[in-house]
């Protein structure tokens, strides 16, 4: 099996946080990137032919990903592979999975070995090995399996590929961009298993037909092909929105969402900084937070996350919030519903506060 | 090959058998320290910050964990065509195969190594020491004095004094006598294992402490003396800063502690020169809504339900609800089940401390009350028990704790 | 010091050799991309902050760098960085310099901690130790040292820094497109060295000016700035059309060439290949040629590159000719005055000749 | 962490005495073979094939070269997190250090090693031995055969067969009976040193061939003897391909000059099973328009501007105008002069021969015109000189040679 991590093009939804990097860039739960979840998927399930989808606002991710090393992808055969995207400055809304970057690197897809392809977004987290799905998919003799998890009916951006109407014996028969129902809907995990040679076709079809968008493909022919839904029971998330970003952070906070996320199929990998371990200090007080390395806290800290590398002031509370990287917290500030990119410097005395769930997002570098 | 400037000779072989427990299946380097180091990320990341290209580390007891936590160096961006990092354990030669027998042995035995560098100084440092060190500064003062051999000193209290080796020193640096852990200290400069020699100079010495059949091979104890003796020109280097030799349980102990104090000499969040370590793969740190930790260290992976209190943690840790840790130490994975106590105690790697139990209280059998409790690697320790302070134990054995 | 390589928009120079790759990712000397020089000689000044500008073809050049392990550039700290370009598709044939790259990539100069910043082009290949260049630089006091090699008048392509005036004391006069004498001209090696600072001031001006081109910059302020030449003494060549490739590739067999490439300053890196090495059959006849590994020669070979995994079959003669990465051919084939690409299939019998000094080119993957 | 299915110990400590001059200064399966490799790439390029993701080297004799060879594995994809390949050499525990004795002891001393991946089997391989082999197709035989150790034969010519580790096998494949190097051979099925165990039993095997005070501590010899006698459930798996050991100068002559017929049985084009080595930053190689290579193998960084036949040219090879070398092995970085003549040779690394040298020409000396001549690693011969067939120079002694 080898793996492709698309680019979902429709990133403003993440606002402040995808302005100036990709989706697959986006930081999560204290030390990761969006990205490392698929990624660390693919290389628990034993793939060794992996290949991301750039865009033009790549550097962080390129940073980030380095030589692979961290996945143990920096190999001789086969390994990480970054495929230039056809469009990337084109932000469409609407393609989820767009065909048009793999019909750009044709060739790449022609000369792999691998029978079979797991094609995966880059803004789904689940910890999950892939080989279960591809088994589930030749018991089914299916064509095409896409992941899905049952939930009640969040509010996901507009999107073609969002929901499935999944039958009993697990044949797909819709795809579609809103719940159908208050409960129990199908939500997709943008996680797609299929034969190369299929895919080569559906890219070629594409090609000649001019419809890029597979959800798209995959819906006219959702007949003619066998498509199954494989549903994955362990904790997942859809990040497609601030509101969702937002939630399945939070969630993170939950003992049972760390183990199903961050141990259940394999470790999640992630680029290296040595940070010393965090420091708290006499004055230091702490409920229900996470925390990556290299903090130095000497304030008042309750259900929130920290990354790596923050500092929070004496006398300093923060409540419900994300502080990411290197962001600094002087003494007696106050932060509650707050989003701190990386490296924001946020003064002493300052109070920000914003609406409960739907929090305030202050830009990379800003000075508050 | 261009001759090279200088380059490192790594001493990590020796046990640390006065670090006990800690090194029952370890190397004194590898033990690990400040709550995601071991010992030897120090003298390494010194390394990569005063620039040397090329380190010779010389192992030779427990090493398996040590060789592949320092692989090819990567993790101290020491992976450098043309030099890099090289693990010396010894060999069996044409004549069969001779362990290291001291020190200077040890790099007699790799002289080979060295020539094929072929330096013009090269540094002695070893695996042993808590220190943040610019070799490079020593370099340039070896070089202003035209030494042949330049120590390493640090002022240490007088009344420790003799717990070190001494150095006597002249107005301009020179070294004009040594005394091994002298009773009276004629001076209060420590050496802190740290030796740049002129390549030709090391050379020819270590084939003079070879032929002498009553040396122990030793740097400190032999090569300098006879260095002295022979009036060669050994200087002298101040050095100013943290330095620690973790070498008993006690400063272990201390030196980890030392790193909770408000503004702690060895400061590990100063990025001047960066301690660099092997990357573990776990997740953040979790406190949980009952959970709380004050002046402690925290690393990855450690998810913490109760009150964590003056302690270093290692990664991995778990203190379940109701427990309390104070002034102690929890290596890695360590697990502590619900409403335990631990005071004052180091628990080695992978232990496992039950519900209820209380380690390293205090205890009418121990006069000291300043006294340590150890628990050993991969020991598991029933609910209730009770374990008194200054106890030191290997493996579970009843008699050695009562039931509470 | 830092190094960064730019990126050549006028790539179509190249005619098929650039259809597919950037420039910097021409196959070059039977082993080589352009790119391993400058990024050896960075790599052999002790630089280790490199950054190289990416175009949208850069799959090849990614594929190439990958880790940046073969340049011991796989580092914790600092290391290789891949740019984004600012404008990935737009071939200016004139802006050899294109200060819009650097713009916006402004943050990665800003958070830079070195005082110097050597910033090369993708189409020089020479083997130089730019401490020499900076050593001349601050012995000057200059604050823009370029390099450059006496020659005479080759033709190179139009391009607004290709030839300088240099006076006696080093001093750059002018900086024009076309050559002014017969000999002894000054050609530009695309080789610069100057403080971050100014680099930054530059960036900053040509951002408000709109003249995105360092050349123009440097002209208009050649009075204002000081502005040197470096002579660069060994062997040196600019590859900016496919003639001027066909020469310096062919001058790679003599030994003295060999010796002050190959060998001057230290050794030129590159991606590695686990070919075997080249096997000789009885039926093989030699003479003057340079190979890389993996090649089968039973055929007869003369005055000719082969590059790694080329196989040459029996009653074959190759003359004057570069044959790129694993092509083969087959037995009775003539070639003369050609230049294969990669993966070329030249079946029995055929027979293909150049014009002396105008090689026919072969397109990557052709079968003839 | 989850078991392992299988992991590899690879026996690379052999001193490989009968290689003479090639082992001077490393070990055996660090020499140089087929123009670019070593001897160890072909193991290492086998397990990678094989998809063995750890693999334990043991090493002893002169490990330095060979050390920094391996590295980490990264040359052969072995660099893997949960795994990768471990360097073991001898190490010093509590009650000191112990040489490996034979190849079950130093299994038998790393088992600590193999208990902490616990894997359900282990392949015992060496580095001395050139072949393609997917071992995984071993394993899935063993596992057929629900065998408790398997150990793969080739057949070998019957007349050769006596100086082999003999296998009589039933017609299940069964191991009846075994004999090393048998005077009158029962069977031309010949051991290759490849081993697969259960390691439950392979343990249960080293702890009794530990307490045997007479055991020389050898698989062929002791171990797999033991486990017949005890009826154990033994297979031989029949491989078919080209196998060799090149333990003697003569064999690793003829392996080298196997690599030159048409169709070698060993064939470095085939990429099924790729070799994989660690890589030289040498330019391409450059034949000057004088100079001619026939039915030869030449490596990268080589210069010929003489005539070349029937030869195996290692990297940084110099072949002077005029000079011609046949039927000969030329290792890194020799150096030919102008108009010297080598035949039927094995010249050493590093060494340089003047002009107008002669080097393996006939003489009335040796009655074998076979006779191979060696010369040593590093050595200088001057201008003018005749080496005779069958010399074996070691460094340059004049008497060795007449000036002519």
């Amino acid at each position: 099996m080898m793996g492709i991590i698309t680019n979902t093009k429709s990133e403003d939804i993440l606002g402040e946080l995808t302005q100036h990097r990709s989706m697959s860039a986006v930081p999560f739960g204290c030390r990761y990137r969006l990205i490392d979840f698929p990624l660390s998927n693919m290389v628990n399930s034993g793939i060794k032919n992996i290949a991301v989808v750039m865009t033009n606002k790549s550097r962080a991710l390129l940073d980030h990903l380095n030589s692979g090393k961290e996945w143990s992808l920096d190999r001789k055969s086969e390994g990480l592979f970054l495929l230039p995207s056809a469009s990337p400055r084109l932000f469409q809304k609407k393609n989820k999975f767009d065909l048009k970057d793999l019909w750009e690197n044709f060739d790449y897809l022609q000369r792999a070995r691998q029978k079979y392809v797991v094609l995966s977004g880059n803004n789904v987290i689940f910890n999950g090995n892939y080989q279960k799905g591809l088994q589930y998919h030749k018991e089914k003799g299916a064509d095409v399996t896409l992941y899905y998890k049952e939930e009640g009916a969040h509010n996901l951006s507009p999107g073609s590929f969002n929901y499935f109407e999944v039958k009993e014996n697990g044949r797909v028969t819709s795809i579609h961009s809103c719940p159908s129902k208050t409960e129990n809907n199908q939500v997709s995990l943008e996680t797609i298993i299929l034969e190369r040679s299929l895919l080569m076709e559906i890219v070629k079809l594409a090609a000649d037909t001019g419809n890029w968008d597979l959800g798209d493909v995959l819906l006219d022919n959702i007949n003619e092909l066998k498509v199954f839904g494989y549903p994955f029971k362990g904790y997942a998330g859809k990040i497609n929105s601030l509101v969702s970003y937002f939630r399945h952070s939070m969630e993170l906070l939950q003992p049972q969402v760390q183990q199903e996320l961050f141990f259940a199929n394999g470790p999640i990998y992630t680029k290296i900084k040595d940070g010393p371990p965090v420091k708290y200090t006499e004055t230091a007080e702490t409920a229900n937070i996470l925390a990556g390395s290299g903090c130095y806290i000497e304030g008042k800290v309750e259900n929130s996350l920290l990354f790596r590398g923050v500092a929070v002031g004496r006398g300093s509370l923060i409540r419900k919030s994300i502080i990411m990287q290197n962001s600094i917290i002087e003494e007696n500030v106050v932060l509650e519903n707050v989003i701190l990119d990386k490296d924001v410097f946020v003064r002493k005395g300052t109070v920000l506060k914003g609406e409960e769930g739907k929090p305030v997002v202050i830009g990379k570098r800003t000075v508050i | 090959m261009a001759r090279k400037e200088w380059i490192a000779m790594l001493l990590a072989g020796g046990q640390g058998s006065r670090l006990g427990m800690l090194t029952r299946n370890i190397a004194k380097p590898a033990v690990p320290f400040a709550g995601k180091y071991r010992i030897i990320d120090f003298s390494l990341s010194n390394c990569t910050y005063s620039a040397i290209d090329t380190v010779g580390v010389l192992t030779q007891y427990k090493p398996l964990l040590l060789h592949s936590y320092i692989g090819i160096g990567s993790a101290w961006d020491l992976n450098l065509e043309g030099g890099g990092l090289y693990i010396l354990p010894p060999y069996v030669g044409e004549k069969g195969g001779i362990w290291y027998k001291g020190t200077a042995n040890a790099v007699y035995q790799n002289i080979d190594f060295i020539e094929y560098f072929d330096p013009r100084f090269v540094l002695i440092i070893s695996g042993d020491h808590i220190y943040k060190m610019d070799y490079s500064l020593m370099l340039e003062y070896h070089k202003d004095k035209n030494a042949e051999a330049t120590i390493a000193v640090i002022e240490v209290p007088w009344e420790e004094a003799s717990r070190f080796g001494i150095m006597i020193c002249g107005e301009n640096g020179a070294v004009l006598d040594f005394a091994e852990k002298p009773k009276k200290p004629r001076s209060n400069l420590a050496s802190m294992g740290v030796y740049i020699f002129n390549w030709d100079i090391l050379k020819e010495y270590l084939f003079l402490d070879e032929e002498d059949p009553l040396s122990e091979n030793d740097f400190g104890k032999n090569v300098i003396p006879r260095l002295l003796k022979d009036k060669r020109k050994v200087y002298a280097y101040p050095f100013k800063g943290y330095w620690k030799d973790v070498g008993t349980i006690e400063s272990y102990y201390t030196a980890n502690m030392d790193l909770l104090k408000p503004l702690p000499e060895m400061d590990l969040f100063d990025d001047t020169i960066k301690i660099y370590s092997k990357p573990s793969v776990l997740p953040p740190h979790y406190i949980g809504s009952g959970g709380g930790v004050k002046n402690s260290l925290v690393p990855d992976g450690c998810v913490i339900l109760g009150q964590v209190e003056r302690s270093v943690l290692f990664p991995g840790v778990y203190v379940g609800e109701g427990s309390y840790v104070k002034d102690s130490i929890l290596l890695p994975n360590v697990k502590i089940e619900r409403e335990s106590i631990i005071w004052r105690s180091i628990i080695g790697e992978n232990t496992t401390i039950g519900s209820r139990v209380k380690v390293g209280l205090k205890s009418d059998k121990y006069f000291n009350q300043e006294a340590l409790t150890v628990l050993g690697d991969g020991i598991i320790v029933p609910d209730g028990v009770e374990i008194e302070q200054g106890a030191s134990i290997k493996s579970w054995q009843r008699e050695e704790a009562k039931i509470s």
